[in-house]
């Protein structure tokens, strides 16, 4: 019992973190329908932002977030504008070479810029260490980021459903002609959706950086961690995002203390299993 | 009356489908490229045999993408399975004929193709992506397990390719190894020419654009889809196999998501739905890949991340795609 | 024709060695990608050698060609080995990162009559593939084996074996398992885990309930390194008394700023410390630093480089600049000499290099920085590798 | 004569909405019956059990005195049930001598071979000329479809269904959205149909039943309310009820 518990905890906290990570893709690819393989970079570049700030500047761990989110997307306007107008609407498979191509490019920066060496960002006194929970320990920074979860599922829920620019969103997104004529400006919603997807990674980059370490080829590491949460949670659904990565993260969790030697079939037969009883992922939309 | 009609209809067959022209421009290209590589780069035929190699695998890929709309990202598994097949029976039962090798690379990336068809078929878009994803996943992971096979991480050594047809060694020059991946992507080209042409290809290509119309026509895209999956696979296996012969060692790098993901690349690079645009595609990537990673072997991940980007802005349904649209183009306003 | 066109072809190759004065190695290592600092590395320890001993071997000038081979993949490196032996004209191919690549090279060697001189791959079974391979590195069972005894002197009897599924790992498993069961010492549970793994709790879990008193360790440096041992303290295994065995690989000095607390007091055995206190290593530090640029970024692929050029420089020396790939092989068979990781040698049957191999504790610098700190020496280990695959 | 096609109380509910209640109909060689009904009358329903798209709770579909019920659609197709889809579902990349082509190929059982192509396969392209020449689309055989104009490439689809030699065709509103000037070559090809063939039209345009059917079927809420010739369909007070009077008029003035 006490193992079952343990394991559920685990899962719980790393597909929490899977989850603040990968939200954003959903976002991107859900609803602004652009397969953008650069998420993992976004979010790769607020980690190095919130290390640089909070290692080398000394700033607060709370401080070097909110600059990872702002930073991170400052930097992607212009890449935005440049680049990723161009690809909203075409073919998936040109969506893919271009962000294949700004992944490999900010890879080759972050290389020359920080270096190939792994980087930190240091957390406050208060989230190191380890809460006991009576049956066993679990760090602190894994409650965080559970929590961080939770409250960016609500948050994102609630902007999407509930505000007035959830409903222009989702205007745009079943019928851009339509929600045009209307007088919803598309590529503002366009350009704030984008935002938001990209501010989540580099939250998530941060939040995550205990688990997914910074380095120039996280980037491309995880993507494709990333991109089976999201489509075995339906693109574009928040709770159906939530819900694959806490299956997932139970499904790897649980694989990896029964088996560890078989982790990766275990992990990927699942998703096999999963994607043929749901072709639409868990929470899939009929169209699509 | 019927006669004059067909004599009418084959006169009047606008001039891409004339029976060889196209073909026979197209092998001659492949042909004087083959020689002005051999006479170009004569000390680095290594380099043009992998090309080579990638090229099978690039156009194996066409076929179920740019021909059948299969979206994958796991195509690798099919190369990798010819690379290992080829490389065990060398290895492990002493089979060096290397004819022989080619086939067991062949039947066992036709059978890659079909276990991968079967799976990869289930679904569509995104969905069908993330199949393609866990299946190169677990064939990766199956063959780091099969290691007293395989090599596991270590990679299969012990690969020893006897002379070929008894006559041409495999040699330091790699020159042996050339001429046969010459000659193997020379006819595997002219049989895909002949393929996609194919009332097969033609019932493909409709597939691609609705495949509920073509069950109206009594057809089964699935059973189409799966034909041209093992079609596919024997064309990625004889890459794999190649790859065996000439490289000796087979690593688990023939199997992997990267080169899956970067055989995509090349072929969104030089353009889907085209043999031409994959030939082109494999050509300039690995071309431009290996002059910029000599140039600064450092920081040129840069360069091909540009050289990405560049594309798509300028070349939007590829390099070949984009220059033959430009051609049809120009020739229209004549 | 034919002939004739080989010869001129061959004729073109040996005449870099003949007449032209300046010869040339080719470095083949992983420059960009995922292990960009292990090429870096290379680099580092090649340019700290030039650097230190001068760029001229008698009248030779020495000329280094790298190219990059991103992540383990045959083909490319053989094409880009037979590309450097065949167009640029090396005497000499050194590097390799990863066991497959090296293997790859090892069929060309004798035809293009050029030695190897591998500067990392760890798996024993390359030196046996061609009689021109020379290591200069070391093997994983070299460096797993010494820590068997540690942890049994330590007073641990019950370890549980974790590591990474992939060669290496599964070396890592067999040379501790054979030093601890012949040291008198049971292992208790062998796990093998993915590579591709992220959140290590579910291990630790499996840890716990195993019983085991300590647990031994292998994984590839890099990111991973870190979440293991995050997780280890995390979740209370440190804390719970079971001790921390592995070979140097996860403490490797560029991951320890990132490391940091978590690492502390963590025993490895390695055949090569930053920290080594030594008047060679101080120099081969300060040169290799500036060689890198950033001193944190050192690592252990420099020494094996470093060393590498060592054994090249005694091969040209040994040659007189002629291409002569056994004569430059057998010039350095037994060759001894005292590296900056301490007195080492090549093994005159094997080719590959018997060194010590250093009992190193993590422990934390006046400056706040964090270090291997040597603790014990074994002296003069050879491969055990090789004895145990045959 | 034996009927070719017949449908014997054919049932289909949604969540408990009955859409197909109890239909039955029976077609002879050389049928020509349009099937008219209000929207919502669950034409489309119909025309999905019947081809087998859709899986009915009760009832037998039979083809040439063979039940197909358990039989998919591509089955059916097979053995001689086509049909023409009301939007066209063409393949845009492709010229109309493709089309035919691999229609007919299919039929024949030829269009998975790998080698050889139609154009140089003579009995294929006289067959192709033939068809395409009677619908007036010789001129456009090797167009892309994407470049014809749409009177044409409802023409097309006409010429396809017919390249799958069928027993029974099912058209679904051959003529609609086709431009007035072009309805004419619409009407020309329905009368060109071969004799011996069942056709079945779903149509709003009653002008066009009219003069094509010999026989009518009207469907309301799932159930056929009507089933006889055209001269007493607008007499029936059921479907006069139903259906016809409000729309007759709306039909008209379009």
């Amino acid at each position: 019992m006490q193992t079952v518990l343990s394991i559920a905890i685990d899962a719980l906290a790393y597909g929490m973190v899977l989850f603040v990570i990968s939200i954003g893709l959903s976002v991107t690819m859900g609803l602004m329908r652009v397969v953008n393989l650069a998420h993992g970079a976004f979010a790769m570049i607020g980690g190095y932002i919130a290390s640089y700030a909070a290692r080398d500047l000394g700033l607060a761990y709370g401080f070097a977030i909110v600059l990872a989110v702002f930073g991170t997307i400052l930097i992607a306007i212009p890449i935005e504008r440049l680049l990723y107008r161009r690809i909203y609407g075409a073919p998936e498979l040109t969506q893919v070479l271009m962000t294949i191509g700004i992944t490999f490019c900010i890879i080759g920066i972050a290389n020359y810029v920080f270096g190939p060496t792994l980087k930190t960002v240091p957390l406050p006194p208060q989230l190191q260490g380890s809460v006991d929970l009576g049956f066993r320990a679990i760090a602190t920074h894994r409650l965080f980021a559970i929590l961080c979860g939770l409250a960016v599922a609500l948050a994102l829920w609630y902007a999407i459903e509930k505000t007035a620019f959830g409903v222009k969103l989702r205007a745009s997104v079943d019928n851009a002609a339509m929600a045009a004529a209307l007088g919803v400006r598309t590529e503002i919603v366009y350009a704030v959706s984008f935002a938001v997807a990209v501010g989540l990674a580099a939250f998530g980059g941060v939040v995550g950086a205990e688990l997914l370490p910074v380095e120039p080829y996280y980037a491309l590491r995880y993507m494709v961690t990333f991109l089976v949460v999201v489509s075995v949670g339906g693109a574009g659904s928040i709770p159906g995002a939530l819900l694959a990565c806490l299956l997932l993260g139970g499904i790897d969790t649980t694989g990896r203390y029964l088996m560890p030697e078989f982790g990766e079939f275990f992990f990927y037969l699942a998703v096999i299993a999963i994607i043929c009883v749901f072709p639409r992922g868990l929470a899939g939309r009929a169209k699509g | 009356m019927s006669m004059t009609t067909t004599n009418d209809l084959i006169a009047e067959r606008p001039a891409k489908h004339r029976f060889g022209g196209g073909d026979l421009i197209g092998l001659g290209v492949i042909l004087a490229l083959a020689v002005i590589g051999y006479f170009l780069f004569p000390n680095n035929l290594a380099l043009l045999t992998r090309i080579i190699a990638i090229a099978l695998l690039v156009l194996s890929l066409d076929l179920v993408t740019g021909y059948c709309g299969v979206a994958t990202l796991g195509h690798a598994a099919l190369f990798g399975a010819g690379a290992y097949a080829a490389g065990i029976v060398s290895a492990h039962y002493g089979i060096n004929d290397p004819i022989a090798m080619l086939a067991f690379g062949i039947v066992a990336g036709a059978i890659a193709g079909l276990i991968c068809g079967a799976v990869i078929l289930r679904a569509h878009g995104l969905p069908q992506l993330v199949l393609s994803i866990a299946l190169i996943h677990l064939f990766h992971e199956f063959a780091n397990k099969a290691s007293s096979w395989t090599g596991g991480s270590d990679g299969l050594s012990g690969i020893a390719p006897s002379a070929l047809i008894g006559l041409y060694e495999f040699d330091l020059w790699g020159r042996t190894a050339y001429v046969f991946g010459v000659v193997l992507l020379v006819l595997v080209f002219f049989i895909l020419r002949l393929i996609v042409r194919s009332p097969f290809g033609m019932l493909c290509r409709a597939i691609k654009e609705d495949p509920i119309r073509i069950r109206s026509m009594g057809a089964s895209p699935k059973a189409a889809l799966m034909k041209m999956y093992i079609i596919s696979g024997a064309v990625a296996g004889v890459g794999g196999a190649l790859n065996a012969i000439s490289t000796q060692v087979v690593g688990l790098d023939s199997l992997s998501f990267t080169m899956s993901a970067e055989s995509l690349v090349m072929l969104v690079l030089g353009g889907t739905g085209s043999l031409f645009g994959a030939l082109t595609g494999t050509i300039v990537f690995m071309f431009f890949e290996d002059v910029v990673s000599a140039a600064n072997p450092f920081h040129w991940l840069t360069m091909v991340g540009a050289l990405l980007i560049a594309v798509v802005l300028f070349a939007p349904k590829g390099l070949f795609g984009t220059a033959a649209a430009f051609v049809a183009r120009r020739r229209e306003a004549k | 024709m034919k002939r004739t066109f080989l010869a001129a072809l061959a004729a073109l190759a040996m005449s870099g060695a003949a007449y032209a004065d300046t010869i040339k190695i080719g470095v083949v290592g992983p420059f960009s990608g995922p292990f960009a600092l292990q090429g870096k590395n290379f680099k580092a320890g090649i340019d700290a050698y030039m650097a230190v001993n001068g760029s001229k071997v008698g009248d030779d000038d020495i000329e280094i060609i790298y190219r990059d081979v991103p992540q383990a993949d045959p083909a490319q490196s053989k094409a880009l080995a037979q590309e450097l032996v065949v167009k640029e004209g090396v005497q000499y191919l050194a590097g390799f990162y990863f066991t497959p690549d090296a293997m790859a090279v090892t069929p060309l060697l004798e035809q293009a009559n050029v030695p190897l001189v591998i500067m990392n791959a760890a798996t024993s079974a390359i030196v046996t593939k061609s009689p021109l391979v020379v290591r200069t590195s070391f093997t994983t069972w070299q460096t797993s084996t010494p820590i068997a005894k540690v942890a049994k002197d330590a007073g641990v009897s019950k370890v549980i074996s974790v590591v990474s599924d992939y060669g290496p790992g599964v070396d890592a498993e067999n040379a501790f398992k054979a030093g601890f069961e012949a040291a008198g010492g049971q292992v208790v549970e062998a796990i093998r885990m993915p590579l591709a793994t992220n959140d290590f709790s579910p291990i630790m879990q499996r840890i716990k309930d195993s019983g085991a008193e300590g647990v031994f360790a292998f994984l590839p440096s890099g990111p991973t390194t870190l979440g293991f041992v995050k997780a280890y303290n995390e979740n209370g295994l440190k804390s719970g008394g079971i001790k921390f065995f592995a070979p140097g690989d996860l403490t490797q000095e560029s991951d320890l700023p990132a490391l940091g607390e978590a690492a502390l007091g963590i025993q490895t055995t390695f055949h090569y410390a930053v920290s080594h206190d030594s008047p060679e290593n101080k120099a081969f530090v300060e040169a290799a630093s500036k060689a890198i640029g950033n001193p944190a970024e050192l690592s252990f692929p420099s020494i094996g480089a470093y060393d590498g050029m060592h054994v090249i420089y005694k091969m040209i020396e040994a040659t007189g600049g002629e291409q002569d790939a056994q004569k430059a092989v057998d010039a350095v068979k037994g060759l001894a000499w005292t590296s900056p990781r301490g007195p080492v040698s090549i093994d005159p049957e094997s080719r590959h290099i018997t060194q010590n191999i250093y009992l190193r504790e993590v422990a934390k610098a006046d400056d706040g920085t964090y270090y291997n700190k040597e603790v014990q020496t074994f002296e003069k280990q050879g491969d055990p590798g090789l004895a145990a695959v045959k | 004569m034996q009927p070719i096609f017949e449908v014997r109380n054919l049932k289909r509910a949604f969540g408990g909405l009955a859409v197909t209640n109890d239909v039955s109909l029976s077609m002879a060689p050389g049928d020509r019956v349009a099937l008219i009904g209000p929207n919502g009358a669950g034409k489309t329903t119909f025309v999905n059990l019947v081809t087998g798209n859709l899986v009915p709770d009760s009832g037998d579909v039979r083809l040439g005195g063979e039940t197909v019920t358990g039989i998919d659609a591509i089955g059916r197709v097979r053995r001689g049930l086509v049909r023409s889809f009301q939007v066209t579902r063409l393949f845009l990349d492709m010229t109309p001598a493709e089309h035919v082509a691999l229609a007919v190929l299919q039929r024949d059982g030829r269009s998975g071979r790998l080698f050889g192509n139609f154009l140089a396969m003579p009995d294929v392209m006289d067959e192709v000329g033939q068809l395409l020449g009677k619908l007036g689309l010789r001129d456009l055989m090797h167009r892309k479809v994407s470049e014809i104009a749409y009177g044409q490439q409802r023409l097309l689809e006409i010429a396809v269904a017919l390249a799958l030699k069928p027993k029974v065709l099912l058209l679904d509103e051959p003529a609609a959205g086709v431009p007035q000037s072009d309805t004419g070559r619409i009407e020309q090809a329905l009368a060109d149909l071969p004799a011996d063939l069942a056709v079945l039209m779903i149509e709003h345009d009653m002008d066009l039943v009219f003069r094509f059917a010999k026989r009518v079927v009207v469907l309301a809420a799932g159930a056929i309310i009507f089933d006889g010739s055209p001269s007493d369909v607008t007499q029936d007070p059921r479907v006069r009820e139903a259906y016809l009077g409000s729309y007759a008029n709306a039909s008209h003035a379009a």
